[in-house]
């Protein structure tokens, strides 16, 4: 077998995770990546139900349950505990939520986190809706979804606003690093993560990480449709070191496809309206050509 | 001697807090119980403020504001006529008040009954810091009057207090501005 | 050695001599120089710890509580507004069991604005599993800080502790305080040592979900049986706490010429100290009068006030906060404490001192002068003292 | 330390002061989640490990250098045979009881 991602496995089978979730293979990948030396965070997210109810957990890693907005501050309090104790070297604390627990209620403690400095790394799982709760919108779904609060009937009546452009509030935080991920491209994720964790100071990663229970498709479609959000250029896979930038996979423009493409694979846009669909198409292309602009700006060997 | 409320009026960023406690701590020194403690509330740059001092013999129980105090020590001339300092204060009751008047003129502007002591802290300040600071001169005149404490005790708590804060050179200026203040007040 | 310390910065030397390992903590009006005075203590090299300057005191508690998870010695302190903003972590402290040991300033609520004493701020944590404590000078402030991490850090205990003090009255008040020396109270405390804690060379997870019929319903008889062993524990510490230090507080409910008194008035925090000096001066006239001050208000002094009310007529009950659509909270739990006692004291509910009305002697008097009139038996409404246009 | 399987807490005093979890979900047999059952033919195998990489429920085994399917712990979500680039893997209906 030829492959370059770790072969330890940190979580546990029997979890509680969908069929063909994504959050829970991103946490395979990011334990596979960080190791057992590792200390989580988690707060109200699919991930606060996925390793099990008491007295089991699919974590071989520590981990601690937190409020839902209190993420950031969690972490920041493990990292300065470690620290009086003389416990933090080759220990990395990680913070772990959803969209709605980072992008909307814990985004003031997680910019609070960062802000001061502490050696931790926070990584959201974007399932693009508040999914544990029975898909609510978060400031993460994108414009044009169906959710339970954004439903569409006789009303057009889905979301309205494009997605919150966490990453790049996350870059102007001026933080050492800053950088996308997808379940689709694992050996990417491993090997930012494992940059992460050689990184002294506060990191941020944000996972593409499709639910195939809120956006409705089939669980077995997870892989090629986030193959398909990097390839329309929905979801770049990008990273940001010290203020430089630097696409992980390039798209090059007779590659691109079109955004509707993506948007059939899936039930939550089914009903959208041609109108809707151009205008995502002119915001997606409009913000590829955005971070084209910054790479060719501010990229590595520039 | 039983409980001795001191009240003292300033303006925010005068020292009128600091001078409150340096005749706490002084007190102290001579085996009393004390409390010292701003006026409640947020203190702005230039606004009147107030400060307060209460020594004892006793153990000081009371948890309240001081509504009728025995001496009361305005250290900016400008507050005369634009605040109260007068308010409850019983004409058994001592004011001080720094000022290049006289005490006559201030009892004629306030028409207070009680005794009325006068002095020029401010120019006592310039004379030996070299800045309008009157909180330490007025606090040396207040021991002069008040007989509260021995004036080496203040100046022993005004080293202490400054200690860190302030270079050698200044606090020794303080010390010289309470000793010009204490022996030019007359009783 | 003897030191002038605000209330403030008796909560800063409180957290230095019990060597908290990490403070979290947010500024807030009249707590701010507890803050001010441990970066002061940190940036002289007097005091090593880790100061996590965090962006709200939500996070101040979500940090407190996840270093004590990893093992550390923790410390925060807040007020009014900061702990309406702590209240959903509050019960995550108590129910992850982190002895974390907090300072809440007791300051009105908004609005209007108002930062001024008022006790509001923590009776509405009242069931947040925290335990409560009321303190009348800086002194007890800082001893009591000591006796709290005893308290909290007991195994059997693993409870966190609030200890309150008014605004500005205590805060800002500067008294003499007497500093115990480091080692006496390195000695007293010990480390802080819990046995489960986040640490990668044993991995758990904490907080994990539990359903209605699994353990939820357990765990929570386990923070009532802690709150049930603290209640003793107090009372231990405090013995200890005296033979070591010579200084000690009346437990629970701290009775003053409660012997033989006909009247007792019950108070929490700064106004109980006026409050002798009022009985007192009453009783130089001779009027059998004392006073019942609540120390700590959870565990709730149950058998304390039974004990005492045997012997009085009246208990007046003093609050300095109001649970609207009913009464002071201090007032519905003495009687609460009373209720099937076969003779039972006549028990009065004044509300007070809200927004930082001053309480003085006078008001005190009132108070007294309105118990003495009292010629009933039976539990009659409380009043508001002192409200404009109130007297009839 | 590894954790421990089958934990049960008869008597409140036995348990821990809070929810701490000390034991594995590898309790929770997942399987029975499963109404699709992935079939691999090892004849058109090409040892690449894709299933394996891509399985949300760590239940792709590699024995002998070949996928073998947990199904204690699949939970049949097809990504497997979705993601297989030699279509070695299948999906069938499980059989019912």
């Amino acid at each position: 077998m030829k492959t370059t991602i770790p072969e330890q496995e940190l979580m546990d089978k029997g979890h509680m995770a969908c069929l063909g979730c994504g959050g829970a293979l991103a946490m395979r990948y990011l334990l596979k990546a960080l190791g057992k030396n590792s200390m989580f965070a988690i707060p109200a997210c699919c991930w606060a139900v996925i390793p099990g109810v008491f007295p089991y957990s699919c974590m071989e890693v520590p981990l601690q349950y937190v409020a839902f907005e209190a993420t950031g501050a969690a972490i920041s309090g493990m990292e300065a505990a470690l620290k009086a104790k003389g416990k933090k070297e080759g220990v990395t604390v990680v913070g772990w939520a959803g969209d709605g627990g980072t992008l909307d209620i814990g985004i003031q403690a997680l910019s609070g986190a960062v802000e001061r400095g502490h050696d931790v790394k926070y990584v959201c799982y974007d399932n693009e809706a508040y999914m544990n709760t029975g898909i609510q919108r978060s400031s993460a779904t994108p414009k044009g979804a169906w959710t339970t609060t954004t439903p569409v009937g006789k009303t057009k009546f889905w979301k309205q606003t494009n997605k919150k452009n966490i990453v790049e509030i996350m870059v102007a935080h001026d933080i050492p690093y800053t950088c996308t991920a997808s379940v689709a491209y694992p050996e990417d994720l491993i090997k930012k993560a494992e940059k992460m964790k050689d990184i002294k100071g506060p990191c941020y990663m944000h996972i593409y990480a499709p639910c195939p229970t809120g956006w409705k498709y089939p669980p077995e479609k997870t892989i090629e449709l986030s193959r398909l959000a990097t390839e329309t250029c929905i979801f770049p896979i990008y990273e940001v070191t010290y203020g430089k930038y630097k696409l992980n996979k390039n798209i090059r423009d007779e590659k691109k496809k079109p955004v509707i493409d993506y948007l059939k694979t899936q039930g939550r846009f089914r009903n959208l309206d041609e109108e809707t669909v151009q205008s995502l198409q002119m915001y997606v292309d409009n913000e590829w050509n955005k971070l084209k602009k910054k790479i060719e700006c501010f990229g590595e060997d520039k | 001697m039983g409980l001795l409320e001191i009240r003292w009026h300033g303006r925010g960023g005068q020292g009128v807090v600091t001078a409150s406690e340096l005749i706490a701590e002084a007190a102290i020194l001579e085996g009393n119980f004390i409390q010292a403690f701003p006026e409640f509330g947020p203190e702005r740059m230039g606004a009147p403020i107030k400060a307060f001092t209460r020594v004892s013999d006793e153990p000081i129980k009371i948890h309240s504001q001081v509504y009728t105090p025995d001496i009361v020590m305005v250290l900016d001339p400008t507050l005369i006529g634009q605040v109260n300092v007068t308010d409850g204060l019983s004409d058994e009751g001592i004011l001080m008040v720094n000022t290049p008047m006289s005490a006559e003129e201030v009892k004629k502007v306030l028409g207070f009954n009680g005794k009325i002591y006068a002095v020029n802290a401010t120019k006592i300040a310039m004379d030996n810091i070299g800045r309008p600071v009157a909180n330490t001169s007025c606090a040396g005149a207040l021991v002069k009057v008040s007989k509260l404490v021995e004036l080496d005790n203040l100046l022993k708590v005004t080293e202490e207090k400054f200690g860190e804060k302030l270079p050698e050179k200044a606090i020794i200026a303080n010390k010289e501005a309470i000793k010009a203040a204490y022996e030019e007040v007359s009783v | 050695m003897k030191m002038v310390l605000s209330g403030n910065a008796s909560a800063a030397y409180g957290s230095m001599l019990a060597r908290a390992e990490v403070i979290s903590a947010y500024p807030i009006t009249p707590q701010t120089k507890i803050v001010e005075k441990i970066a002061d203590l940190i940036a002289s090299g007097e005091f090593k710890t880790e100061f996590v300057k965090v962006e709200s005191e939500h996070s101040a508690m979500a940090a407190a509580i996840s270093a004590s998870l990893v093992g550390a010695r923790t410390f925060t302190a807040t007020s009014s507004q900061g702990l309406m903003l702590m209240h959903e972590v509050l019960h995550w402290a108590s129910a992850s069991r982190t002895p974390i040991v907090m300072v809440n300033i007791n300051r009105a609520v908004a609005p209007p604005w108002s930062v001024w004493a008022d006790q509001t701020d923590s009776i509405a944590q009242r069931d947040t599993g925290w335990m409560q404590f009321y303190c009348e000078s800086c002194q007890e402030v800082l001893d009591t800080m000591l006796l709290l991490y005893k308290v909290a850090e007991d195994k059997d205990v693993m409870m966190p502790a609030m200890l309150s003090e008014d605004a500005f009255l205590l805060s800002h008040t500067s008294e003499i305080v007497d500093i115990p020396e480091q080692e006496e109270v390195d000695d007293f405390l010990g480390k802080f040592e819990p046995e489960m804690i986040l640490d990668v060379e044993n991995p758990m997870s904490f907080g994990s979900l539990s359903m209605p019929h699994q353990y939820y319903y357990e765990f929570r008889y386990k923070m009532a049986e802690a709150m049930e062993v603290a209640r003793e524990k107090i009372l231990e510490v405090e013995k200890e706490f005296e033979k070591r230090f010579g200084r000690s507080y009346g437990g629970l409910l701290d009775l003053y010429r409660c012997d033989d008194a006909e009247i007792v008035l019950v108070a929490a925090g700064s106004m109980s100290s006026t409050i002798r000096v009022a009985v007192d001066e009453m009783r130089d006239k001779g009027v059998n009068i004392g006073l019942a001050r609540l120390r700590v208000f959870r565990p709730f002094p149950v058998d304390e006030f039974r004990k005492l009310a045997k012997n009085a007529r009246i208990v007046a009950v003093l609050d300095r906060s109001f649970c609207f659509g009913y009464e002071g909270a201090f007032f519905t739990e003495v009687k609460s404490a009373l209720y099937d006692m076969d003779v039972r004291p006549l028990v009065k509910g004044y509300v007070l001192g809200i927004g930082g009305r001053d309480v003085t002697l006078d008001v005190i008097h009132e108070v007294i002068e309105d118990c003495q009139k009292t010629k009933e038996t039976k539990d009659e409404p409380f009043k508001w003292i002192g409200l404009k246009g109130g007297e009839e | 330390m590894g954790k421990k399987y089958e934990i049960e807490y008869k008597d409140y005093r036995d348990l821990p002061l809070s929810p701490i979890a000390k034991g594995t979900t590898l309790v929770f047999k997942t399987g029975g989640w499963r109404t699709m059952r992935p079939i691999i033919d090892l004849e058109k195998c090409k040892k690449c490990g894709i299933c394996w990489k891509y399985c949300p429920d760590v239940s792709i085994l590699i024995v002998d250098d070949y996928p073998k399917v947990d199904l204690e712990y699949c939970k049949g979500c097809g990504i497997c045979a979705n993601e297989c680039p030699f279509d070695a893997i299948v999906m069938v209906e499980e059989e019912s009881q």
